[in-house]
């Protein structure tokens, strides 16, 4: 057990997550859980469309995921409230991934 | 021509597009050692001002130096003017003009890099290439050509004329290798699966760079045995029972009984020139045999260039 | 004061104590928990890998001396064996694994280890005034797990077909179809990456989270700067090599083709006739996830390194850095771009002008940083009142080794220029200057800085000077003349250079270069002897020899297990140095104002031994 | 007393966060960076090829959409049971850990059906102008072995990967039915001299499978660790309840925030790995 009690009202302030706030979570945790079934059924629904062009499928697709990667990474891995820290290191990890995708491909593509 | 020499700083050049390459390393040395120079005299004169005796004593604060401020911007805008000014720019000539605006005068060859091995595949008097294919190779066609008899390929001895454009698709069959003339300022990398055209063009005949080549005394030993390249000797050396074992002028190749014999003379340092003294050289590594893997290259006047093609096709 | 401490109660130590348990020799000095013991252990092993490593291009150097001559002394031919030396010659094949391996072992085992591992383990804890890391069993699983990753390394040389021999890059298709001992390195690279990912979380949380109370960023010591962004590197560069890694642990276990593009022919026969590999891969792939951790990896070796040189220049320059700020920007900087310059390795692979002008242009960007932070530590020298001592000296010494290294990196970084100078022994002079003369002079310089930390004595002076002056000389004598050879046109990872001509007309400085590397072992002798004979024989002194201000020289040397006696709390910035005013000429971080305006040397009063 | 690091348990004032919080994310950003970098492998291998099969032609889309909703329903029983510690529910939390637990097996099962049907599936490249390739009517033909009926279809038991393998140089091959039928077609003997290249759907068959195998595998040793975790706290772990339940909530949290993870990565890799 922690023998340095921090001052009680900074934890307040950065803890949000007290048993009666959790209580309220629930329901959003219910309702994202179904528009993540929706969304799943969407995504599998489309592809058997065969849609007209092979770009427009992936990116319908890739935006179903985002919406649903983003539902999860917001409510269940609780990100819409968050430290700053951690968002100051996911932003970081976003530039770098991005140039991770970006810049193999767009190389090999540019290749002679 | 000048006096070609090895080593120390830049080998010759007998390309139309390394009198750039050797200006621009030059002007980022000469940026490099102002730099590094002033730097220095600062440091050495910071040290021994400042150094620590008795009654002297730091300073907390310091006056402004903007004198910091004005290095750095100096040496981003030298950079951007090499930058700008250079690199892109050639860069971007050397690599792309030629392949796409077609120069009627230009010789296109296929190179393709093996472990350990440089083939050149030239077309013949059809200017197409034949199909290749991989089960067809055998010994006596090494790159599995339909018809082998309709195009010329060379094995570590690369030609081509000088004073013409030469687009070269450069390319690998199993790792990578890497396609270095250092005389010619041309590198890039034979990469598996993909063929890269690169073009250069040579303004000195091998003949003209042989005649300015001053002569190297090259050290006799057994790691000589087995080596390709021809040398021709520059002096004459009798064999211990006093038969001639090298005649001045003599091409030759060093092998077993020949550096036997050289060793037995007493022989420790023997006067030569390459016969072919550019060289080809892979840069990447490649295995084993990778410090090996030498082809010679022979810029050729227009008659010598159609007499090796010519016969290559004889075979 | 303490009862109000956010930062633990004023027996945080005992406490600290009683929860590791085990006191017993295993767990103290093998399984410890302690970020000390554990520094220590990084620093040991990585030393060793450091001199192994060395141990392994002397082996080199013979053969590019001497090329195709026996090794001089028998006995090393029969230990090498047949294989690898029949007839005393080192082999081809042995020469390219020593190549590849003396890459590897130097990078990944040695200079982070020691740079990283090492000094951030011991020192950062103690700099930012916390007891420990933030977690110390996975301190302690990064250290085994590095460890493992080494033994992995070293036990390659044994197996059929000898150690990795592609080169530390490991390019596919070579490594691909190369012998036993490469998917043995991709194993032991993917223990050495996971080591990395668990300290740099490690050291991220600790910096973040356990500063000190009065501790603010910009009070930390610009060497916590460095390791915070130094692990930020490993944290989010190292896993592309970890999947690049697995590819080819795939390609080479389960026969799939990430890296084997369609058509490949090895030995004039098709591969697909001898493997039934399927093809569709990509040969340049490898490279862009390689580079994309290789780049960064090189301000990992860099920056923990500026890192030391700038606690040791501020100590002994009695000032305060000049530009302790801009230095911070400059690093976070350089840390950013390092992530985005990484194809200037790949000029030569066939890129488009669009992709080479991006790449060139954010390679000359991030000199930019570079020429900042080495200027702001050559100004910090005005105006001071500069102590030789020896750490000094080595932190000197970095500063125009590193600006070699630097500047040289600008030819490179241009496509025009690289046309001549890619792959050759300008390439290798380069980055060695940065890591060798640069990164490694730093790590000595803070072996001779912290030793008084760690064992309560100094080292010899005498030794010291012994040990930095031929070091210095020949390091030079070793990476110059490469230099010229690269401008001669010779390339690297040569077995045999005289095969060339312009590569014989550069063979006496080759000769060079391996007499200064066999006596740069030599010049060694003095080190070792110092460091083993000043644990128990070096000169007493007190907690604070160098008077520094920083919070490390707070704790008793050497810290106990929680590291403070008191816990100590931060009233000023780091380099607070001939405060003007105050009597004595350094103001510690956790002076308190009233004490420090009376000018105590030596405060604070630090409780009688333990 | 366990230990003395500061900010363990209780959120440090500045950054609102405890130590453990910020590593699991860290963590989980070095993960971001190691499933991109295989994305982008992906991207650039598929980009550069010149053929790329669809997904949903060769995967089984009803087992990897019974494994996504599978995985999302895990993730909701894993925020379910972070909550109900959070609301002092100690048998709850044994209920939701003990159902992600599960589902997560659950995952792996289906996970395991699928692998066998793709190992279990061989493709035949037969020799131009052989006897057998005229029978077929293709070069290329894909089916199962038939073990039943090949007196040697059980030596086919490893990985093969060319025709050299085969033990007694012949196999009883089954083809798949044609588009648009069920209706398997005859048995073939197939010798080892008609054969160019037998393979089963492994790795190795091309780079879509090559892949598919690195990228679900990974995934799958994921999921193979989360079960662990969740086990370890389901199990000994629990007992920190009783002690200390403000650090037990905490590290459920962050066993938690890399569970979504897993899930997160599954979100991306059904739609690109099945469906495209």
């Amino acid at each position: 057990m922690s023998d340095h009690p921090p001052p009680a009202p900074a934890e307040a302030a950065v803890m949000p997550h007290g048993a009666e706030e959790v209580r309220a979570h629930l329901k959003i945790y219910l309702a994202v859980f179904f528009a993540l079934g929706v969304l799943t059924a969407i995504t599998v629904g489309i592809a058997y469309l065969d849609l007209p062009s092979k770009n427009l499928a992936i990116a319908a697709a890739m935006v179903i995921a985002l919406v649903k990667g983003s539902l999860v990474a917001l409510y269940f891995m609780h990100l819409i409230k968050e430290a700053r820290v951690i968002y100051w290191s996911l932003a970081l990890c976003v530039v770098f991934f991005a140039a991770l995708m970006a810049l193999p491909v767009l190389t090999s593509m540019e290749h002679l | 021509m000048d006096p070609v020499k090895f080593g120390y700083w830049f080998p010759a050049d007998v390309s139309t597009h390394g009198p750039s390459v050797d200006l621009l390393i030059d002007y980022v040395h000469y940026l490099a050692v102002a730099l590094f120079v002033g730097w220095g005299i600062f440091m050495l004169y910071c040290l021994i001002r400042f150094r620590q005796r008795p009654g002297h004593k730091a300073q907390y604060e310091l006056p402004h130096f903007k004198g910091s401020k004005y290095a750095e911007v100096a040496v981003a805008l030298i950079e951007l003017v090499l930058l700008l000014g250079f690199s892109i720019p050639v860069w971007a000539s050397i690599r792309y003009e030629l392949p796409r605006t077609d120069a009627p005068d230009k010789v296109v060859v296929r190179c393709i890099a093996e472990q350990f091995a440089w083939y050149f595949w030239y077309p013949g008097p059809d200017g197409e290439f034949e199909p290749a294919s991989a089960d067809r190779i055998k010994p006596s066609n090494p790159l599995g050509l339909r018809d082998p008899s309709r195009d010329a390929v060379s094995k570590d001895e690369f030609h081509f004329p000088v004073n013409r454009p030469i687009v070269v698709y450069v390319t690998s069959r199993d790792v990578i290798h890497g396609f270095n003339i250092p005389l010619m300022r041309v590198k890039h990398d034979a990469v598996p699966g993909l063929n890269i055209p690169i073009w250069f063009q040579a303004t000195k005949t091998n003949d003209e760079i042989f005649a300015a080549m001053s002569p190297e005394r090259l050290r006799i030993g057994p790691a000589l045995v087995g080596r390709k390249e021809p040398y021709i000797a520059m002096e004459a050396v009798k064999a211990a029972d006093g038969s001639d074992l090298l005649k001045s002028g003599d091409t030759f190749v060093f092998g077993e009984a020949l550096v036997k014999g050289l060793t037995g003379a007493g022989v420790q340092e023997l006067s030569v020139k390459l016969k072919f003294p550019v060289e080809l050289a892979c840069a990447q590594l490649c295995g084993n045999g990778h410090s090996g893997m030498r082809a010679a290259v022979s810029i050729d006047t227009e008659e010598q260039f159609a007499a090796f093609i010519a016969g290559k096709m004889a075979k | 004061m303490t009862d109000t401490h956010p930062n633990g109660s004023p027996g945080a130590r005992e406490a600290h104590g009683g929860g590791h348990g085990e006191t017993s020799f295993l767990w103290k000095y093998v399984f410890s928990q302690d970020h000390k013991v554990i520094g220590i252990q990084y620093g040991i092993t990585g030393l060793c890998f450091l001199f192994f490593g060395f141990t392994l291009m002397m082996l080199m150097r013979w053969q590019l001396a001497y090329p195709n001559q026996p090794l001089p002394w028998p006995w090393l031919a029969e230990l090498l064996g047949n294989i690898r030396a029949p007839g005393g010659v080192l082999e081809a094949g042995f020469y390219n694994q020593l190549g590849a391996m003396h890459g590897t072992i130097m990078v990944f085992l040695g200079v982070v280890p020691i740079a990283v591992g090492a000094f951030g383990n011991y020192v950062v804890p103690l700099q930012i005034g916390a007891p420990d890391m933030a977690f110390p069993k996975l301190n302690m699983a990064s250290y085994w797990v590095y460890f493992c990753g080494g033994v992995i390394m070293l036990a390659s040389f044994f197996v059929p077909g000898g150690a990795a021999s592609s080169g530390w890059t490991s390019y596919p298709p070579l490594s691909n179809i190369a012998t036993q001992g490469q998917t043995w390195w991709l194993v032991g690279m993917v223990f050495l990456i996971t080591s990395s990912l668990l300290g740099s979380v490690n050291f991220i949380v600790t910096i973040v989270q356990m500063r000190a109370p009065g501790l603010s960023m910009f009070r930390l010591p610009f060497f916590v700067w460095a390791q915070l962004v130094t692990a930020f590197l490993l944290l989010l560069a190292f896993p592309p090599l970890e999947a690049a890694g697995v590819l080819q642990l795939m390609d080479r276990v389960f026969g799939t083709s990430f890296f084997l593009p369609s058509g490949l022919v090895v030995n004039a026969i098709p591969y697909a006739q001898t493997t039934g590999y399927s093809g569709g891969g990509s040969a340049l792939l490898w490279q862009h996830l390689f580079w994309f951790l290789a780049h960064p990896e090189v301000y990992v070796l860099i920056l923990p390194a500026m890192g030391i040189v700038a606690e040791i220049v501020a100590n002994n320059t009695r000032k305060p850095l000049w530009g302790y700020r801009l230095l911070v920007y400059a690093a976070i900087f350089l840390g950013f771009m390092s992530f985005i310059v990484w194809a200037h390795h790949m000029f030569m692979t066939g890129m488009g002008t669009v992709m080479s002008t991006f790449f060139q242009t954010t390679t000359m960007i991030i000199s930019i940083p570079s020429v900042i932070i080495l200027t702001c530590m050559i100004l910090s020298l005005w105006g001071g009142s500069i102590r030789f001592s020896i750490p000094m000296l080595f932190a000197l010494a970095f500063l125009p080794m590193f600006a070699i290294g630097g500047l040289t990196g600008l030819p490179l970084g241009l496509t025009l220029s690289d046309l001549h100078l890619h792959d050759t022994y300008y390439v290798i002079g380069h980055f060695h200057y940065v890591v060798a003369p640069g990164t490694i002079m730093a790590l000595f310089a803070g072996i001779y800085y912290w030793y008084p930390k760690v064992t309560g004595r100094k080292m010899s002076g005498l030794l010291g000077h012994l040990h930095f002056w031929p070091t210095l000389i020949l390091m030079n004598s070793i990476f110059m003349p490469m230099f010229f050879m690269g401008m001669a046109g010779l390339n690297r990872r040569m077995y045999d250079q005289t095969v060339y001509v312009h590569g014989r007309g550069v063979q006496p400085l080759s000769l060079m270069v391996s007499w200064s590397a066999w006596m740069l072992a030599v010049a060694q002798i003095p080190f070792i002897i110092n460091f083993f004979k000043s644990w128990k024989a070096g000169e007493k002194v007190n907690d604070n020899p160098w008077e520094a201000t920083t919070l490390e020289w707070a704790a008793p040397s050497p810290p106990p297990h929680g590291n403070f006696t008191t816990l100590p709390e931060v009233h000023r910035g780091p380099y607070e140095y001939s405060v003007p005013g105050q009597s004595g000429d350094f103001c510690p971080q956790h002076a308190r104002p009233d004490s420090a305006s009376e000018g105590t040397p030596s405060a604070p009063p630090v409780p009688a031994a333990h | 007393m366990s230990t003395a690091i500061p900010w363990s348990v209780k959120p440090h004032p500045v950054t609102g966060i405890p130590n453990a919080k910020l590593g699991i994310w860290l963590f989980l950003a070095s993960e971001v960076m190691l499933f991109g970098a295989l994305f982008s492998s992906y991207i650039l291998i598929r980009t550069g090829s010149e053929q790329w099969p669809m997904g949903r032609t060769i995967l089984n889309i009803p087992l990897a959409t019974l494994n996504t909703v599978i995985l999302i329903t895990s993730s909701v029983t894993m925020v379910m049971a972070w909550a109900s510690l959070k609301m002092n529910q100690f048998g709850k939390f044994k209920l939701f850990q003990t159902l992600t637990i599960l589902l997560a097996l659950g995952f792996m099962v289906v996970k395991a059906f699928e692998y066998g049907g793709k190992l279990h599936h061989y493709e035949v490249t037969l020799v131009e102008g052989s006897e057998a390739a005229d029978k077929a009517g293709a070069l290329k033909i894909t089916g199962h072995i038939d073990h039943a009926t090949a007196g040697n279809g059980g030596a086919i038991t490893s990985w093969i990967r060319s025709r050299d393998d085969l033990h007694d140089g012949k196999i009883s091959f089954v083809a798949d039915p044609p588009a648009g039928s069920h209706e398997h077609p005859a048995a073939i003997e197939l010798a080892a001299e008609d054969m160019e290249r037998l393979t089963f759907f492994g790795p190795h068959r091309d780079t879509f499978f090559a892949v598919y195998f690195t990228l679900t595998g990974l995934h799958g040793i994921h999921v193979l660790g989360g079960i662990v975790v969740l086990l370890y706290f389901l199990l000994p772990g629990s007992r920190m309840w009783r002690t200390d339940p403000e650090r037990f909530t905490g590290r459920i949290e962050c066993t938690g925030l890399y569970w979504h993870f897993v899930d997160l990565v599954w979100i991306f890799l059904f739609p690109t790995l099945y469906l495209l």
